[in-house]
């Protein structure tokens, strides 16, 4: 009797990667609700169309290339691309702004690279990057929370305002939107003003970033609990941010953020737990895991502190995944045997001597 | 060495072997002075000027420099080339000069001239080398050229805007507005924009060849009656 | 070693020497012939940039000739000089060509406008560290009414797409200053609307026009305070300005 | 038996990563091992252990009884086979092999008589203490005893090795980590004494003061069986040397080094042998056959073989001779049941499926895993490696499998160096827990056999460098020889026959230094003549209808060669260098 | 303007002298890139690569004349290993050469052969065994497979043959994946040597 | 001092030669294929770059400037660097053989290599003073080797990737360079030198 070979191990296949993708899709689910009560419908519209987006743009490079749809399309990667790119979108950015960003993502920065698995660098953060230094103006669309903000707009109202860029009649665009508060701390800095104010302003506005950032602590705790991250990224990074910005603070207190500031304003939570954990682009050894999560936190610093633009984690998180295959090779845990100080080398010895 | 066939000396320069595309060489220029169609097309003429130049002088000082100044005098006969140009730009196409800035002296270690001073000149005649020269410096620039027209429509959404710098008061309304100003697509000015866009012109010029030579298979395999395997993209 | 091949050696120098003299000879040639030409050249855009902030003005000398240290330039934030005034802040001589150049770029230098020989106006440079990133540099012709006969942004460095709709080439907003003066719109409105003023902001960038509204602002008050300075010592300038014919 | 566990022993060291896998191991586990009746025909492939094949001692033809020596071991690393039972000698031919590759090799076929004969017994040594270890390890080397772990390596060798330092600890392993495996449970549950007989013969052997035996904690029938052999061992011999140590179950915690490491806290690199550490690591098994081969001076012809899986119908051990056909040893276990498509030979992590059960049994088959598709999930399609990390959070010998797999991937085995390769003991584990389902264990033996075969090719290239050198030179030489001689002819010799040696000279040279080129010697001239024409045959092979006339064409091309003055090339081999075939996976 | 010429002549003699020192004091001998090339291809010496013999080739290659994927008995691996060390991108063996799929050697059909010793002129590794007018055998060992003997053969008495290299040369397959190996792909854009 | 270290982080990061500057690319396209070359590569620019940014400024200062020749300083550079070089390398190649197997290969490689020129022309531009000079230099290569070896360890891992036929090879790499300058524009701004 014949029969048809197949490789070593014939176990059962005990998880996949849409399982894995799944964890991470539901992970996003409380940070998007509480981003919609806080911002609005906006943030919304920016999942969908992002989400949309992304999602025909992986089938229409698919049939380009002329590979098969199946695993490709049902593993959910390129849902988290789209929706983790909606979530660092502006509230009230044209319905334009997540399609192009989602497709330059999934185009770009995952398809031509042969899609999931081999891209070099983080697809979301590359649409973002992209749409940050291209459309300065709409990425700048900010409308301030809940009270009097662009949460306050309705249903239909901020659909009208996407998609056709129209508001009510009695209010202004420039009533809706606010600076984000990296960008207020900026314009102090470059004014002079009072540093502290600002940092209250975060807690203050309803403690709104605090809400946000605490929804998705709760989705990155469901992917630890899961096995979808592992601690180290997010650890290692929000040390970083802590680390960097306190030595800043420490210098001068009237130049620089304090470190809490710097953890809840912007990006740093969410960027820590959903974005430099997305394991195809970082680092996958335990040390380097921590090496690459720390240089994101201290870049990140660095970029807000001192370069041009307000939120520097997207840009740190791609410069860190330019160093992952460096960070890779030099991070390789000891391999069985050759652990240093490991107790073989005084047997070895002592058997060198007899 | 036996002369080239000047249509293969075209192919080669345009095509085949295209100094920008397939060589992949004097890539600094290409990309930082590819933002705009006529700083491109300045820097293409600049080039192509010199190729020639240089190409020519070359051959016919070839049987009078050592091989172990070779070198030396090559590079000196292309600096010399170049300067001059610069010179001249300098003095009448003066904003082009400024705008190109330092990508003019730079001409001088575009690799490509001293690829076929080194390749083709120091080898073959005067005509052939001025030849080989122009067939090159022109698969230069029209690659320059194209990536310019690109990022210019993406990036600002125009076309040969500015043309007046190289071409004077006569083209002041060449330049013609494709996209409007609200669809531009910024990153194409960037230097992202610059690499990628490169990047899309050797890819097309890959899948052409990829198919061409795809078809020269099926065509042989259907003649020696073999099935062929579909390749996939 | 084979014994030196002085020979070899000495047939290699000729050789360098002879390609060597000859290309740089022609490049020396070239030169000769184009020096003319390219000091024209730097000069036209020198000028032509100080014409544009002239607009308006009536003068019939060339004040990219003109060029005079400006005094106090604390005042208007410029940096270090690039050149070292004579005693008394007149402009050395030697300043011409590339060396003008700098010490324009770096904001060193004004320019007058004379109709003959009077002072109408000048074209004073102006930084300011408030702009979103980096400085801002601006070139501002005041006449002698202290009216703004126009701005122009010399260097910056703000986003692209946002904050460098300051600069002419990409919308007409810097042109709404010309005309004015520190009594119009009065003082307290010098400000972009945002802050209550009368100058317009743009959707997304209020930090970049808010800089330049107040760097013009600030000139005009320089410009206000030291008016002996720059208009009054008029024939003291003219006559430099002949010497340097 | 899985609600029953032994207790797991204090003081153990553990490894990193590893699998908790289904056991799977009931009911075979509760099956006493069984025979299995005579089958007509054995085969015995020559190369069925580790090293160079055995070397056959009969023709085609012979008769032979059970237990005589077939074919004797052919290197120091090699081992001898012995006739499962009396026949006679069918052939000793190519036969397919249990192998991943399913490839055929030399084996003695054996048709059995039915009568199953004994032969003479090798010499008994019931007090083997006399014996020195050298006389111990030629017993085992003469009753072709290897590793019945996996590995097949010859104990001979593997005691050998261990003499210069000295052993302090023998472990025995018990562990039998891979799921449906109970081959080495039945053993110790029936068998006891037999292991810890040969436990003492290898004690002795190699002058150890104790002995280990780590067996997982799933196998509490066995611990009690053991442990009363053993108490039995103290009170009537006073034996102390022994200690079982169980292990939790944690697949692979039968892997020799991750069991030492278990053990004794030691982690054995790379390179390095267990017995630089006054260890040694035998199987139970292997322990057992070694006390019959010294004691009783009988060959290794049988051993247990688990045969399991929902692809049979009764899971049970049977006691098989080697060289039974798969087949029948299926069929002694109740045959297949329906739907069955895929039979493995060893368990499900690290055994290969067999593409035929044709083959035989051989001394490595410690399990035949019939599956059917219920048994496991169709294979899901590989998808490409995200980098999640679960293989190297798994990997027991803490490697970084995606890397590897990258590079294998790409064939850039510098790189596979870089993160050390071979230092994967393809246990599987990587594989098993990767969520894109990549064969990675098949890329990693992919690129150490890629690996092996670059290195084999850079030898044989080397080599024939230099033979191309040296047959360079030597045309150069008989050049120059001939010509002097020509000379010398030239002057002595009529002129006739100097004219006709002057112009095979003359052409020669002439040939030579129309290219100008350098060395253009008279054997370039030849080889090349010698591929002008190869390349105008290789024209003519795609262009049938030319082809005809090559046999025509061809004497003539051939004519030009220079005369058959070419001395005899048998005087050549003394320069030649040694045959150094590189070692091929050992 | 003289100054200039001046200048010029005066630094070029400067460095005449200097660099044509140098050429004399530091000269060396010989092309070790040659060496390693060498080193990676197989030694067939079967000429295949349109260079007569191995050596050739290489020096063609390391003068930057030659592309890297002409040799078929080295296939890929040999490709990829001069790839690395050139550092250029690896592509697929030159379309008109023929992959060698399985390993040969040469067997003289005994019976038949005459002795005229031209297998034995031909063979670039002498691993033909034999005398005028008497049998010749290959020594299996030493035959790179080169196929050069054949053709000579008067009789045609000589036979490629695939080699059974035995149960430890087995060489495990690459899985097959459903995403193949971009760099086994068509072919990436010829960059000659000199560029790299 | 400060203003030196600004300088270095200008040269290294904001103002990257490669992926802000343009300058130096052949060889970054060209040679970083394999990690080890790169290194090779990096190793033999730094020195390079630094000794003829040191060269070409003491040329300009000393030579040029005074005699009123500026504007011959491309042809005067790029003889002065290819004999330096030349010189180097013969130099090398005669003393360490060793060094020269590490450098040896790329130095010629280099002397007609945009970067090069580069930084000799930038230096006068910007007017730098000895010292500046060379920091500018050896900054810039710097920079240059930092991004060519992480740039070459990208490839490293793009060679398994299933990248489009069309973009397989250099396309991708352009990609890949597009996608570091991306990352880089985050530094804009850092120091405004
Ligand atoms: C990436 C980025 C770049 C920006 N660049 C500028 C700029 O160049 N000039 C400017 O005025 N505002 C710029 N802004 C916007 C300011 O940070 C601030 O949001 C804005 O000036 C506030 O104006 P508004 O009140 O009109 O929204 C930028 C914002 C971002 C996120
Ligand atoms: C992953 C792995 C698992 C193994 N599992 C076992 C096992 O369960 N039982 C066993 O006896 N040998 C096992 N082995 C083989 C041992 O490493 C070792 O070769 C054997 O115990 C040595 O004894 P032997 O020479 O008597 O076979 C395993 C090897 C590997 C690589
Ligand atoms: C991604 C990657 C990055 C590497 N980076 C370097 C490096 O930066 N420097 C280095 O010397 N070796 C690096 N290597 C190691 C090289 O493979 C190689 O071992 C080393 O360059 C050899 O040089 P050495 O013998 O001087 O160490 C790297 C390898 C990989 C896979
Ligand atoms: C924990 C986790 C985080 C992820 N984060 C991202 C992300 O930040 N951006 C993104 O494009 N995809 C993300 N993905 C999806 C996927 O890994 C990504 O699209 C791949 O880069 C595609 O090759 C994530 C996936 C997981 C499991
Ligand atoms: S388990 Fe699979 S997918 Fe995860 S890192 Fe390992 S090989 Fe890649
Ligand atoms: S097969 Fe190799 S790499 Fe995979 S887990 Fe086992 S030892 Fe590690
Ligand atoms: S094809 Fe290969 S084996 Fe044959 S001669 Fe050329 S290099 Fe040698
Ligand atoms: S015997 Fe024939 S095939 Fe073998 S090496 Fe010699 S010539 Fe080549
Ligand atoms: S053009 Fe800049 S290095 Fe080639």
């Amino acid at each position: 009797m014949k029969f048809p070979v197949q490789t070593s191990p014939h176990v059962e296949a005990t998880s996949s990667v849409s399982d894995l993708m799944t964890t991470v899709l539901w992970a996003l689910v409380p940070g998007t609700v509480v981003a919609v009560w806080l911002l609005g419908w906006g943030v919304l519209f920016n999942v969908m169309l992002a989400v949309g987006a992304a999602w025909l743009a992986e089938a229409l490079m698919l049939w380009l290339r002329a590979r098969p749809f199946r695993p490709a399309l049902t593993d959910r990667s390129v849902l988290i691309t789209g929706w983790i790119l909606a979530l660092c979108l502006p509230n009230l950015a044209p319905w334009w702004l997540p399609v192009v960003g989602a497709v330059f993502a999934v185009v770009v920065a995952k398809q031509l690279y042969g899609g999931i698995g081999y891209n070099l660098f983080n697809p979301a953060m590359v649409g973002y990057v992209v749409l940050l230094v291209s459309f300065p103006e709409a990425m700048t669309r900010w409308g301030a929370p809940i009270d009097g903000g662009a949460a306050s707009l309705s249903l239909t109202q901020a659909a009208q305002w996407t998609f056709l860029g129209v508001l009510p009649a009695a209010t202004g665009f420039d009533a809706l939107s606010q600076a984000t508060p990296l960008d207020q701390w900026r314009m102090l800095v470059t004014h002079g003003g009072e540093i502290r104010g600002v940092a209250a302003s975060v807690w203050q506005g309803g403690g709104w970033s605090l809400w946000l950032n605490l929804a998705f602590l709760a989705g990155g705790a469901w992917m630890f609990y899961r096995g979808a991250i592992r601690w180290h990224i997010p650890v290692a990074m929000i040390a970083g941010v802590l680390l960097m910005s306190g030595l800043l603070w420490g210098i001068d207190p009237a130049r620089f953020a304090g470190p809490m500031f710097h953890l809840l304003a912007g990006g740093v939570i969410f960027g820590a737990l959903f974005v430099a954990t997305d394991p195809v682009s970082a680092s996958t050894t335990p040390r380097g895991r921590l090496v690459f999560g720390f240089g994101i936190g201290v870049l990140a610093v660095l970029i807000r502190s001192f370069g041009n633009y307000p939120d520097g984690v997207a840009f740190a998180i791609l410069l860190m995944n330019l160093a992952v295959p460096l960070i890779d090779y030099y991070t390789q845990p000891p391999v069985f045997g050759r652990k240093p100080g490991h107790a073989t080398e005084s047997v070895t010895q002592s058997r060198g001597e007899s | 060495m036996s002369d080239p066939r000047l249509s293969e000396l075209a192919l080669d320069g345009l095509w085949k072997n295209n100094p920008a595309l397939v060589q992949v060489l004097g890539l600094c220029p290409l990309l930082a002075i590819s933002n705009t169609t006529v700083n491109a097309l300045g820097l293409a003429i600049a080039t192509l000027v010199t190729l020639v130049v240089s190409n020519g002088v070359v051959s016919l000082i070839r049987d009078w420099v050592r091989s172990e100044v070779r070198l030396p005098v090559y590079v000196m006969v292309i600096a010399s080339v170049v300067t001059i140009i610069e010179l001249v730009m300098n003095a009448h196409f003066h904003s082009l000069y400024n705008t190109l800035g330092i990508f003019i002296p730079l001409i001088v270690t575009n690799c490509i001239i001293i690829a076929r001073a080194e390749g083709f000149a120091s080898r073959h005649g005067f005509g052939f080398s001025v030849f080989d020269g122009f067939v090159m410096g022109a698969g230069f620039g029209v690659v320059l050229i194209a990536l310019g027209a690109l990022r210019e429509v993406i990036g600002f959404g125009t076309l040969l805007a500015d043309a007046e710098q190289l071409f004077g008061p006569v083209a002041l309304d060449w330049g013609i507005r494709v996209l409007p100003e609200q669809m531009t697509f910024m990153l194409a000015l960037m230097p992202p924009g610059a690499f990628i866009g490169l990047a899309l012109l050797v890819a097309f010029k890959q899948a052409i060849d990829q198919r061409q030579s795809r078809r020269a298979r099926a065509a042989r395999g259907a003649r020696s009656g073999e099935p062929t395997a579909e390749v996939a993209g | 070693m084979k014994g030196l091949e002085l020979r070899r050696v000495v047939i290699t120098s000729v050789i360098l020497a002879v390609f060597f003299g000859l290309g740089v000879g022609f490049v020396a040639y070239t030169q000769q012939k184009t020096a003319d030409q390219i000091e024209l050249n730097r000069q036209a855009v020198l000028l032509g940039q100080i014409m544009e902030v002239l607009s308006g003005e009536d003068y019939n000398n060339n004040p990219a000739e003109d060029a005079f240290i400006l005094p106090n330039p604390e005042a208007l934030n410029l940096g270090a000089p690039v050149i070292e005034p004579a005693p008394d802040g007149v402009l050395p001589d030697r300043v011409a060509g590339e060396a003008l150049d700098r010490a324009f770029s770096a904001g060193q230098v004004g320019f007058r406008a004379r109709h003959d020989g009077e002072v109408t106006a000048v074209a004073i440079p102006v930084v300011t560290h408030r702009g979103y990133s980096g400085d801002i540099r601006l070139l501002i012709g005041v006449d002698t009414e202290g009216e703004i006969q126009g701005v122009r942004v010399i260097q910056q460095r703000e986003t692209p797409g946002l904050g460098d709709k300051i600069k002419a080439d990409k919308t007409d907003w810097i042109l709404g200053f010309s005309g004015r003066s520190l009594g119009d719109p009065p003082a307290e409105s010098w400000a972009v609307r945002k802050d209550g003023g009368r100058f317009d902001q743009f959707t997304g960038a209020t930090v970049s026009p808010r800089a330049v509204v107040g760097a013009v602002k600030e000139a005009l008050i320089y410009v206000e305070r030291h008016r002996p300075e720059l208009f009054g010592r008029a024939a003291e300038a003219s006559r430099e300005g002949e010497e340097h014919e | 038996m899985p609600e029953a566990r032994a207790t797991v022993s204090e003081g153990l060291h553990g490894f990193h990563g590893g699998l908790l896998l289904d056991e799977h191991k009931a009911p075979a586990c509760d099956r006493p091992v069984c025979d299995i009746p005579l089958v007509e025909e054995y085969v015995l492939p020559l190369h069925m252990h580790i090293g160079a094949p055995a070397i056959p001692v009969v023709a085609e033809g012979d008769r032979v009884r059970r237990g005589q020596l077939l074919a004797r071991p052919d290197d120091f690393i090699s081992a001898g086979i012995h006739a499962p039972t009396s026949g006679v000698i069918l052939a000793i031919e190519p036969r397919a092999l249990p192998h991943p590759g399913g490839l055929s090799a030399q084996s003695i076929v054996l048709k059995a008589d039915g009568r199953d004969e004994a032969c003479e017994p090798l010499d008994p040594w019931p007090d083997y203490h006399d014996k020195s270890p050298v006389e111990i390890r030629s017993r085992l080397r003469e009753a072709g005893i290897v590793g019945l772990g996996g590995a097949v390596f010859p104990t001979a060798v593997k005691l050998a090795t261990a003499n210069p330092g000295g052993v302090e600890t023998l472990v025995l392993n018990g562990a039998e980590c891979e799921p449906y495996i109970s081959c080495d449970d039945r053993l110790m549950q029936e068998e006891p004494l037999a292991i810890l007989r040969g436990a003492q013969v290898i004690l002795h052997a190699v002058s150890a003061s104790r002995c280990l035996i780590g067996i997982e904690d799933n196998k509490p029938r066995a611990v009690a069986a053991l442990q009363e052999a053993i108490d039995r061992l103290a009170a009537e011999e006073g034996e102390a040397r022994f200690e079982i140590k169980v292990v939790p179950t944690i697949y692979p915690a039968g892997g020799e080094k991750q069991l030492i490491r278990t053990l004794t806290g030691i982690e054995i690199p790379r390179g390095r042998h267990l017995t630089d550490y006054q260890m040694l690591c035998l199987n139970v098994g292997t322990a057992a056959s070694s006390w019959r081969a010294v004691v009783d001076g009988r060959a290794l012809t049988e051993r247990i073989v688990t045969v399991a899986g929902g692809g049979v119908h009764a899971s049970q051990n049977l006691r098989v001779r080697i060289g039974t056909p798969v087949a029948k040893v299926i069929e002694a276990a109740g045959g297949y049941t329906p739907g069955v498509d895929r039979l493995l030979m060893g368990g499900p992590m690290m055994g290969f499926a067999l593409h035929e059960d044709e083959v035989p049994v051989v001394k490595a088959t410690n399990c035949l895993l019939a599956l059917r598709p219920v048994d496991r999930e169709p294979p899901p399609t590989p998808q490409p490696c995200i980098r999640c990390s679960r293989c190297s959070e798994a990997c027991p010998a803490d490697l970084l499998p995606q890397q590897l797999y990258w590079y294998a991937r790409a064939q850039q085995f510098d790189r596979s160096h870089d993160y050390h390769l071979f230092d994967c003991i393809e246990c599987g584990v990587c594989s098993a827990v990767c969520p894109s389902h990549i064969p990675l264990v098949q890329y990693f033996r992919h690129a150490k056999t890629e690996i092996w075969s670059q290195e084999r090719e850079k030898v044989k290239a080397e080599h024939a460098r230099r033979r191309f050198e040296f047959h360079n030179e030597r045309i150069e030489r008989q050049k120059a020889e001939r010509e002097a001689a020509l000379a010398k002819k030239r002057a002595a010799i009529q002129a006739a026959q100097e004219k006709k040696a002057k112009q095979a000279a003359a052409g020669e040279s002439e040939a030579a230094s129309a290219d100008g080129e350098k060395e253009k010697s008279a054997a370039g001239m030849s080889i090349e003549a010698a591929r002008a024409r190869a390349k105008a045959r290789k024209a003519q092979a795609q262009d049938p209808a030319k082809a005809q006339d090559r046999r025509q064409a061809s004497p003539e091309l051939g004519d030009d060669a220079g005369p058959s003055g070419t001395p005899p090339e048998g005087d050549a081999p003394d320069d030649r260098p040694q045959d150094d075939r590189p070692g091929g996976a050992s | 303007m003289w100054m200039a010429i001046l200048l010029a002549v005066g630094l070029a003699i400067l460095f005449g002298i200097l660099l044509g020192l140098a050429a004399q004091f530091f000269r060396v001998e010989g092309n070790p890139l040659v060496d390693q090339l060498d080193e990676l291809l197989p030694q067939t010496q079967c000429g295949q690569c349109g260079y007569p013999g191995c050596r050739p080739y290489a020096e063609a290659m390391a003068k930057g004349e030659a592309d890297i994927n002409r040799c078929p008995p080295g296939g890929e691996s040999a490709i990829r290993n001069l790839s690395d060390l050139l550092d250029v991108e690896f592509k697929p063996l030159d379309d008109d050469l023929e992959v060698q799929e399985v390993k040969k050697l040469a067997i003289i059909d005994e019976e038949v052969c005459i002795g005229c010793t031209k297998c034995i002129q031909a063979c670039p590794v002498d691993a033909i065994l034999g005398a005028a007018k008497q049998m010749h055998t290959v020594i299996e060992d030493e035959c790179t497979g080169c196929e050069l003997c054949v053709e000579p053969c008067p009789v045609d008495c000589i036979d490629m043959v695939p080699v059974d290299e035995g149960v430890e040369a087995y060489r495990f397959p690459m899985p097959e994946s459903a995403h193949p190996v971009a760099t086994r792909g068509p072919a990436s854009p010829k960059g000659t040597l000199a560029n790299a | 001092m400060t203003e030196y270290i600004l300088i270095l982080i200008s040269t290294i990061l904001v103002n990257n030669f490669v992926l802000v500057k343009f300058l130096g690319l052949c060889p970054f396209l060209g040679v970083s294929n394999k990690v080890e070359t790169a290194v090779g590569m990096s190793l033999a620019t730094t020195f390079v770059l630094t000794l003829s940014a040191i060269a070409s400024y003491v040329t300009h200062a000393w030579l040029l400037e005074p005699l009123g020749l500026g504007y011959l300083r491309t042809i005067m550079f790029i003889v002065v660097i290819a004999v330096v070089v030349n010189f180097t390398e013969m130099m090398v190649r005669k003393t360490s053989p060793l060094l020269h197997n590490v450098l040896g290969i790329y130095l010629p490689l280099i002397t007609t290599n945009c970067a090069v020129l580069g930084v000799a022309l930038l230096n006068v531009q910007e007017a730098n003073s000895f010292v500046e000079s060379a920091l500018y230099g050896f900054g810039a290569s710097v920079g240059f080797s930092m991004v060519l070896i992480l740039f070459s360890a990208l490839r490293e891992r793009l060679a398994a990737a299933d990248v489009p036929a069309a973009f397989a090879g250099v396309p991708i790499a352009l990609v890949t360079a597009g996608l570091m300058a991306l990352g880089f524009m985050g530094f804009a701004g850092m120091v405004s030198v």
